[in-house]
């Protein structure tokens, strides 16, 4: 056996013992290249920025744990927008453990330990502001800081439960939950995942159907995010946004090409772009998971295609281009 | 205290996992065989407390107007527990019936708009516009004729020779392996990133390493 | 009644349906308004053929003490803990989220721990697998075998070069050729084959409203 | 069969029936809610008085208020919902207006219920009927006064002026004929051809390497003594991949069958679980050997999508298949699948309309049947004449796409060359709007 024909038949753990260095060095020696937002990206992150108060928006955890390290990122920037810009959010979920995903996601932006978080006002915490009547963001905040609250010091604001969030979650055969929320969102949630019954929030009263909504996020790991457009663009011309995995995005080009999605972040990189867009813009101090994880892909992506041409060159130097022929393919 | 526990339980099934990349071992099989129960257990629960409570036994129960027409899919639904019985086994085709029928005929008319009039919608863009680029217009060009190659590639009825199918089918193949090509390569990334997700948590979160 | 009352049903269904797409009187609406509401009844019911099955395989491997019988423990323990502890402590279903909704970490329940602790990292690391896989197969698969294969591999690793910002500084028209590669020739690979999907999707939803596909419906039993 | 149709149109008849009436019953509860809290809902200080304008002061002088109002039916709904539109009176460049609030009763009724307020770049129309608390019912006849609203929180309401229709329910939705045209066309096209295949048309089918391999693949199982894993992929019975799959696998069960060798199937979902056990029983049967038949061999695993993974790739460590078929619909996990199954060393054939997931496929599996070939196994496999008609049909339809697409082209040369805009008329004929 020739060196070459070795080098071809190289036991595969070498190859995963190589991925697995190259991508546990970057964290230790960082190389912090630039990333540039792409306008797919921009778009959404200028959609959401034109939002406001009155206004509300949909994010679906339409992703299982598997992508969690590529939807996650995403979500938890859109949710950080809105949640900074006081636009109220409806958060769903595809499948059972989407739904765990979101409240992942929630805790993250609202526990004191990240820095930048959000103070979370549970529904019941603040009845009383809600028994006297007040439905305007700015007039319960007023109200509960009258009421003797203050924001914590590293915290970027509050999230009233009922008025900023409506955490709905999962239900099965989520293609005809967004049909059935096209008429009314209450006829498919009665209830938010604690039981809160949504009639009684103040953000449900102001956008009942899915007609009412401005924007619907769909982080997603599958097709999932195909049933927004289906079911929620065509039917009813509501304002889609995707976040999908890197593999997804090219499919989804096509979606931006006829206008029946607003933007897209794709993969790592997206997810990077719109952390950086947050970052430059003042929504938060520190740059993000997929920011860093960037530097990762570099060296990752150098050595596949040092391995991609040790391969060719093996394979030509040991002569197999005129033995072998093309197996696999017709 | 249950956090540093369940730090170290999901690490140490992590690795498990990882393991399997050497070799098929017991700590792997363990993993392997937990995360099928836990995950069915899961869907069993999710489906009660979601699907089953809210939709079908408290409107009964409540005695909601119009809640006696549930029954039917109840009653469908439990009929696709006679496959346990060979017997009357058959009856659990009646509600594969009634999903399968539904189904199929709320899915046509969507699937002619979305996959096929959409998609021709797409294609007919115009070439060139004043103004527009050299490598958009070269782009717009390779486009429409690599979807009809491509679209020549899937007769099934005509042999693939001749110069209109033969070439046809040919370029098709290549437009498609280009295509292949880019979204394999455009796909690295993702997988890269899921492998950064768990290193994140095993030297973050776990091992407190990195930041 | 064993085949042919399920034909006809898929065939009435399907046409019914098919035809309510196009009208939106009222009664039109409300009949698919009762399809939302039962096909996820129905379709609830059917988990309990796949724990029957999980059941089955697993005590008959118990029993017969077949090679690694005893994991088969740690499919059926969870497999009826899950839900009993889900209905002893509904609260548990929140999925980690119970610690800041709920207010206090106690309520974190056996379920909780066990989907935050075992179920999210396995599926996680499984599916991290990937980006080992991805390298060993580029390996293995990206060599200038035939034209088309070349073609393959190039239009790969341009693509790959372009996603990051070290192939930006290699060359700047690494991005843009690889955007291009997707936007276009990848574009109408993607076309074609969706389109040629769309219409055997068609086919098929047509063939099984019309009874010519019926394989769904098991083959045995007439 | 012929005497069943009948009985069973009877009994879907009179399920709809009470369907429908269930649906007569329901919305009757509303008028009265909708009056009740119109009270609630006029605004304070707003005196509602039959027939005469709203309005309340102070207001300023020589204030008009909106007038004209136009209440249409809406096209193409179940009757619920009324397009109201109102010509701006004084309000038009004055600073202090805010908008417009639409107040609306049933003919014959008091009180006037307020059912929307507009801000100022809304327009001055407005679909009424989607407010779940406020729906519109068919053939009942409105009343609507619209009043322009103030900073000062004053009002200068319009008369109320009786809607000149009421709102209708449609039995054709006219935004939907370019789906029907596509639909019925495509349909007639494949009945043609059911019929012309029945009929004995003769029918050419090129070959398709990855169909042909599969005999050669469990022969291979079958010298090695190794069993043959099948995933029918890892999606629901309504997935068109999944039907092409099982019909597959029953062909694949009759040989492993008469061969002998084992089989794993595994199933991520609960009723693919069980049509799946049904066929290979059946091929089994068809065999002449339902005693070889092994309940455990069709199994299902989990829901979950990499549970189901985990659990696959430790079977290929463990078992050691000699042949793995994955056929079906695929997401992230196909590569998994198939790596891991090459490097068990097994001859792999594979085969999904996931488009995203084909280059995976392609790079790892000995064959790969690409998207619509996938289906085309079916009628390859049973070479029933319906099937094979059904697969003509389908080329026709292909046909038609690549002459609009040439058309496409050639008018964009056109249009360059003559500088008309043909290629615009072309697309409007298909283009449907993004609303239905």
């Amino acid at each position: 056996m020739s060196i070459w024909e070795k080098m071809l038949n190289v036991d595969r753990r070498w190859i995963f013992l190589l991925i697995g260095i190259a991508c546990v060095v970057p964290f230790f020696t960082p190389l912090g290249l630039p990333i540039l937002p792409s306008q797919e990206v921009i778009s959404i992150y200028d959609y959401i920025e034109d939002l406001s108060t009155d206004n509300a928006m949909f994010v679906g955890f339409d992703f299982d744990p598997g992508t969690a390290a590529e939807n996650m990122p995403m979500g938890v920037a859109v949710l950080r927008h809105a949640f900074a810009r006081n636009v109220p959010v409806f958060i769903t979920a595809y499948t059972p453990l989407g739904q765990g995903m979101a409240g992942m996601a929630i805790d993250e932006l609202t526990n004191p330990a990240t820095g930048d978080y959000f103070e979370y006002v549970n529904w019941d915490a603040w009845a009383e502001i809600r028994d006297q009547g007040f439905t305007e963001r700015a007039d319960i905040e007023e109200a509960w800081l009258a009421a003797g609250n203050t924001l914590p010091e590293n915290a970027r604001g509050w999230i009233f439960e009922g008025r900023d969030i409506a955490f709905l979650g999962y239900l099965p055969y989520f293609h005809l939950v967004i049909l059935g929320m096209s008429s009314s969102i209450v006829s498919q949630f009665p209830t938010d995942v604690g039981g809160t019954p949504l009639e009684e929030m103040p953000m449900y009263q102001d956008h009942k159907s899915l007609r009412d909504i401005d924007l619907a996020v769909t982080t997603a790991g599958s097709s999932a995010c195909v049933a927004w457009i289906t079911y929620g663009r065509e039917k009813i011309g509501l304002p889609i946004a995707f976040g999908v995995t890197a593999v997804m995005a090219t499919d989804y080009y096509i979606y931006i090409q006829s206008g029946q999605i607003i933007g897209q972040m794709g993969g790592l990189r997206g997810a990077a772009e719109y952390e950086t867009l947050l970052l430059d813009n003042d929504y938060c101090k520190n740059p993000g998971k997929a920011y860093i994880g960037m530097d990762v892909q570099n060296i990752a992506h150098l050595l596949i295609i040092f391995l991609v041409v040790l391969g060719n060159i093996a394979f030509f130097a040991g002569g197999f281009n005129k033995k072998t022929k093309l197996k696999g393919r017709r | 205290m249950t956090e540093t526990i369940g730090l170290w339980v999901g690490a140490i099934f992590t690795i498990g996992i990882y393991s399997f990349l050497y070799k098929e071992n017991p700590l792997y099989r363990l993993a392997e065989h937990l995360v099928v129960g836990i995950s069915t257990g899961f869907g069993i629960a999710i489906t009660y407390t979601q699907v089953l409570r809210p939709k079908l036994i408290e409107p009964l129960a409540n005695g909601e107007q119009g809640a006696w027409l549930l029954l039917i899919p109840a009653i469908l639904g439990l009929l696709y527990i006679t496959r346990f019985f060979p017997s009357v086994g058959w009856l659990s085709r009646y509600p594969m019936a009634f999903l399968m029928g539904a189904g199929m005929g709320v899915g046509f008319p969507l699937s002619m708009k979305s996959l096929v009039l959409r998609q021709l919608e797409a294609s007919l863009t115009p070439l060139y516009e004043t103004g527009m680029a050299w490598d958009i217009v070269l782009g717009n060009i390779v486009l429409v004729l690599g979807t009809l190659a491509a679209l020549i590639y899937f007769f099934f009825s005509k042999p693939h020779k001749g110069p209109f199918f033969g070439t046809g089918s040919k370029i098709g193949i290549w437009v498609i392996m280009v295509g292949f090509g880019a979204t394999f390569g455009f796909t690295v990334m993702g997988r890269i990133s899921l492998l950064i997700g768990r290193i994140q948590f095993l030297l973050g979160d776990w091992l407190h390493i990195i930041k | 009644m064993k085949r042919s009352v399920p034909l006809a049903i898929v065939m009435v269904g399907g046409i019914l349906f098919m035809i309510q797409y196009f009208i939106p009187h009222q009664h039109s609406q409300t009949l698919f308004e009762y399809y939302t509401e039962w096909a996820p009844i129905v379709g609830a019911f059917a988990l309990v053929l796949g724990v029957g099955s999980l059941t089955r395989l697993h005590s008959h491997k118990i029993k017969r003490k077949a090679k690694n019988w005893q994991y088969s423990y740690a499919v059926l323990i969870p497999l009826y803990s899950i839900p009993f502890f889900a209905l002893v402590m509904p609260q548990s279903l929140g999925g980690g989220m119970m610690q800041t909704m709920g207010g206090d970490r106690l309520t974190m329940g056996v379920f909780d721990f066990a989907y935050m602790n075992i179920q999210v990292p396995i599926q996680a690391t499984m599916f991290s697998l990937l980006a080992f896989y991805i390298a060993s197969a580029a390996f293995r698969a990206f060599r200038a075998k035939s034209a088309l294969a070349t073609v393959l591999l190039l239009s790969a690793v341009i693509v790959m070069l372009g996603q990051v910002p070290i192939g930006e500084l290699l060359g700047k028209w690494f991005p843009k050729v690889g955007l291009w590669i997707l936007r276009y020739p990848n574009l109408g690979a993607k076309r074609a084959i969706s389109l040629g999907v769309g219409f055997g999707v068609l086919a098929t939803q047509l063939k099984i409203i019309f009874g010519v596909e019926r394989n769904w419906l098991g083959g045995a039993g007439e | 069969m012929q005497r069943k149709v009948p009985a069973l149109l009877l009994a879907m008849l009179l399920a709809t029936g009470l369907a429908w009436a269930q649906a007569e019953e329901a919305p009757l509860a509303d008028p009265v809610e909708a009056t009740e809290s119109a009270e609630e809902a006029v605004i304070e200080g707003v005196e509602v008085e039959a027939d005469a304008p709203i309005t309340s002061a102070p207001i300023g002088d020589g204030m008009v208020p909106p007038s004209g109002i136009v209440a249409s039916d809406w096209p193409n709904d179940a009757g619920d919902a009324l397009l109201v539109s109102w010509e701006p009176g004084s309000e038009t460049g004055n600073e202090t207006f805010i908008g417009y609030s639409v107040y609306r009763r049933i003919q014959g009724e008091e009180e006037l219920a307020l059912v929307a307020v507009l801000e100022l770049d809304d327009g001055t129309s407005f679909i009424d009927g989607y407010d779940p608390d406020y729906w519109v019912e068919p053939g009942v006849q409105y009343e609507y006064s619209v009043a322009a609203m103030y900073m000062n929180g004053g009002e200068v309401a319009s008369e109320i002026t009786a809607a000149q229709e009421t709102a209708a329910n449609q039995f054709y939705h006219t935004g939907k004929t370019r789906v029907l045209f596509g639909c019925v066309l495509f349909l007639g096209l494949i009945l043609f051809y059911f019929h012309a295949a029945q009929r004995g048309l003769e029918m050419y089918l090129r070959p398709i390497a990855g169909i042909e391999a599969i005999d050669e693949a469990i022969g291979r199982a079958t010298e090695m003594g190794k069993p043959i894993l099948y995933v029918p992929g890892l999606s629901t019975i309504s997935d068109v991949a999944t039907i092409a799959s099982i019909t597959i696998l029953g062909r694949v069960a009759k040989k492993v069958a008469e061969y002998g060798t084992p089989l794993l199937v595994p199933n991520r979902d609960p009723i693919v679980y069980t049509i799946a056990e049904e066929t290979v029983k059946q091929a089994y049967m068809e065999a002449g050997r339902p005693d070889a038949f092994d309940k455990d061999s069709v199994f299902f695993l989990t829901q979950s999508q990499f549970a189901f993974v985990a659990g696959v790739n430790g079977i290929m460590m463990r078992e050691k298949p000699a042949t793995n078929f994955y056929l079906g619909m695929f997401w992230a996990e196909s590569l998994i699948l198939a790596e891991t199954g090459s490097l068990s060393g097994a001859i792999q054939i594979a085969g999904t309309d996931a488009v995203t997931q084909l280059p995976f496929f392609i790079t790892t599996c000995d064959y790969t049947l690409i998207g619509e070939e996938l289906y085309a196994a079916s009628a390859y496999l049973g070479r029933e004449p319906k099937q094979l008609g059904s697969i003509k049909g389908q080329d026709a339809c292909k046909g038609i796409i690549m002459a609009v697409i040439t058309l496409g082209i050639l008018l964009s040369l056109t249009d360059l060359i003559a500088g008309t805009e043909t290629l615009n008329w072309l697309k409007n004929l298909i283009t449907m709007p993004i609303v239905d």
